[in-house]
C-alpha cells in the first residue's frame, strides 16, 4: 500500500482522516471497502504512533468502531440495515460541513477585517414613558411577596433606624473616665452600664485599643481580671 | 499609496479609532511624514465638509477626529437613546416601585422586600436618572439612601410623588381619579 | 429635510450608533418612510464607494451599519494596536459552519458532526462574538442553544443567514448569485 505521508495535525479529527483517506484512493463513499479503509486507517494510526506522537482518544474510538463495522460485514447473515450506514451518514454531514467552512473561509478573506466604531457616548438619562400602571403593578407583585416572608418586614429595619448607636469614640472617652482614678477596677464592671449587646461591643472595642495604645493595664489576679489606668506612658507595658 | 488611497486609509483609521489620534500616529501607521499625512486629512476634511455628509473631521490639540456634524445633534441623540434604552425590565421596575413608594431608601431595604440582590439594579438606574443618592441613613455604616428623582416623574408621567396611586395591603389598587390621569397624561 | 440632508443625517447617525441601526429605528428617527430612508442608505452607502473613502455602508439582517473597508484592515489593526489576530482556525470555521447551518444547536450537536471535541472552540467563538447563546434546548440537561450573531453576518458578509448558499453533496458550493450584492446597495 501506498506510503501515508499524512500528519495527523492537518486533521481535524477521524471523520476529516476518513475523508482525506477516501478521497485519496478515489473510494465511492456510497460503497465504501470498509476492509480495506479499516486497514489504511489503522496503519495511518500505527505509524503516528510509532513516532510516539500523543494520539486523540476520538482517533482511537473511530479506530474500534471501524473493526465492529468490518466484522458485522464478514458475518453471513445479512443484516437488516447497512453496517456502513451511519458511518457513510456521519461522513456525508461531515463533508457539508468542511465545505460550509471552505465558503466562509472566502467570504472571510474578503469580509473579516471590516471594523466597526464604538457607539459615541450619551448622558443616558432615561426619557421613555411608561404607564403609572406598571409600577403599581411591580409594587401589587412585591406585597405577595412581603406576606409570604414575614420575617423580612420592614419593621427590621425601623428597629435599626430607631435604636441609639454606640461609636467606638465615645466608648473611649467613657472608658477612660471609668478608669480615670488610676485605682483597679474589675473588669466586668466596666460593662455594667451596658444596655445591648451593640454597646457591650462597642466598649470592648474601645478597650482593646486603649489596651493596645498602651493607656490601659490588663491585670490577672487569680481567678480575676483588673483593669487600671495608666496616665504616665512610660509606664506602659 | 497614492494620495486617494491615503485619504481613504486615513478616514477608515479616523472611523475605527473613534477617539482623536495625533499627527504623529497617523504618520507612523501609513509611513508618511507629517506633511503627506496634514494634507490628507485636510482633503478628507474638505471632502467631508459636503452638505450631503453627516460627519466631519476636526483637529484639535494635535489629533484628528471624525465626529457627526452638530446639525444633526438631535437626530444623533434620538437615535442613541433608543439604542441606549431597551425598555424597564421586570427587576428594575420593582427596585422603582420599591423606591418610589418608601422613599428614602437604602439598598439593602431594596434587597429585604426583594429578596434578591438589587445592587446591579440600583445602580442602572442612577446611571439612568431614575434614581439618586440622597443622603444617608443614620446607622452604623451609614447607607447611602436613594429617592426618585425628577426624570422619575417624567417618565412615568406623575406631578409628584404624591400623585402615586395608594395601594392598600388587600393589594387592591386605588385607581386614580379620573382628573388626576389626565393631569399625568399632560405630562407626557 | 431633502435628500441631501437626510443622507448627511443618516450617516451622521450610522456614525454615532456604531452598531447596527434596523431600517425601521432610522425610519423613525427621521420621520420618513421606509422606501425614503432605504433610498437614502442607497445613496450613501454608493457615495462611499469611491475609492477615496474609507469607510463602506453595508445591509446586515435588516440594518444598516457603517464599516472600514476591508482593504484597509492593515492600517486600522495598526491603529488599533491589534496585535495580528490569527486568522480563523479550521477548527473555527468548521465550528462556524455547522453552527450557522443548523442553528440553533447544542454543543454535542456541533461535536456529532465533527466527531471531535469542540468546547474550546464554542468558546472562543462566542468571545470573539460570532455566536452566542441564544436558548435552550427543552430536553434532559436543557443543554444550551447557540446561534450566529450580526458580527458573524458582517464578517462573512452575509446579508442575512438565508444567504448561506445550499451545499450539495456533489461538492458544488452553489455560488451567490452576482445580484446579490452584499452592501447596502443592493436595496436600490
Amino acid at each position: 500500500m501506498e506510503a501515508l505521508n499524512l500528519k495527523l495535525e492537518q486533521y481535524e479529527g477521524p471523520l476529516d482522516l476518513l475523508l482525506s483517506l477516501i478521497q485519496k484512493h478515489k473510494i465511492d463513499i456510497f460503497d465504501i471497502p470498509i476492509a480495506e479503509l479499516t486497514e489504511q486507517y489503522l496503519s495511518y494510526i500505527a505509524e503516528t504512533e510509532s513516532y510516539n506522537m500523543e494520539l486523540s482518544s476520538d482517533f482511537i474510538c473511530m479506530a474500534s468502531e471501524l473493526t465492529y463495522i468490518k466484522s458485522k460485514m464478514l458475518l453471513p447473515v445479512v443484516p437488516e440495515e447497512d453496517p456502513r450506514k451511519e458511518l457513510v451518514d456521519a461522513l456525508l454531514e461531515y463533508r457539508k460541513a468542511k465545505l460550509a467552512a471552505e465558503f466562509l473561509q472566502n467570504r472571510a478573506d474578503e469580509f473579516f477585517d471590516r471594523f466597526t466604531k464604538e457607539p459615541d457616548e450619551t448622558d443616558g438619562i432615561y426619557e421613555k414613558k411608561h404607564s403609572v400602571d406598571l409600577l403599581t403593578e411591580a409594587f401589587k407583585n412585591l406585597g405577595k411577596r412581603i406576606n409570604i416572608s414575614p420575617e423580612n418586614r420592614v419593621e427590621l429595619f425601623e428597629k435599626l433606624k430607631k435604636e441609639r448607636h454606640f461609636t467606638v469614640e465615645e466608648k473611649i472617652f467613657f472608658t477612660l473616665r471609668f478608669l480615670f482614678d488610676e485605682s483597679r477596677h474589675e473588669f466586668s464592671s466596666l460593662f455594667n452600664a451596658c444596655r445591648t449587646i451593640g454597646e457591650i461591643v462597642a466598649v470592648f472595642l474601645a478597650l482593646l485599643q486603649l489596651v493596645r495604645s498602651g493607656r490601659v493595664n490588663v491585670v490577672r489576679e487569680g481567678t480575676e481580671t483588673y483593669l487600671i489606668l495608666i496616665k504616665n506612658l512610660e509606664d506602659a507595658g | 499609496m497614492n494620495p486617494t488611497q491615503l485619504d481613504a486609509a486615513l478616514e477608515a483609521v479616523l472611523f475605527a479609532s473613534g477617539s482623536p489620534v495625533s499627527l504623529e500616529k497617523l504618520s507612523e501607521i501609513f509611513c508618511t511624514d507629517k506633511t503627506e499625512t496634514a494634507d490628507s486629512a485636510a482633503r478628507v476634511a474638505n471632502r467631508l465638509e459636503d452638505g450631503g455628509h453627516g460627519i466631519e473631521l476636526i483637529f484639535v490639540d494635535g489629533s484628528y477626529q471624525l465626529c457627526t456634524k452638530a446639525c444633526f445633534a438631535e437626530h444623533v441623540k434620538k437615535a442613541l437613546e433608543l439604542r441606549k434604552t431597551p425598555p424597564l425590565t421586570k427587576a428594575s421596575l420593582e427596585v422603582l416601585a420599591v423606591v418610589s413608594y418608601n422613599q428614602p431608601v437604602t439598598k439593602s431595604f431594596i434587597e429585604t422586600i426583594r429578596g434578591v440582590d438589587s445592587d446591579g439594579i440600583v445602580n442602572s438606574l442612577c446611571d439612568k436618572g431614575l434614581i439618586r443618592e440622597c443622603g444617608h441613613l443614620d446607622a452604623p455604616g451609614r447607607p447611602t439612601l436613594f429617592g426618585t428623582t425628577e426624570s422619575f416623574l417624567r417618565c412615568f408621567g406623575l406631578e409628584s410623588i404624591s400623585r402615586l396611586p395608594k395601594i392598600d395591603l388587600e393589594e387592591q389598587i386605588t385607581l386614580l381619579p379620573d382628573d388626576m390621569e389626565l393631569t399625568a397624561k399632560g405630562q407626557l
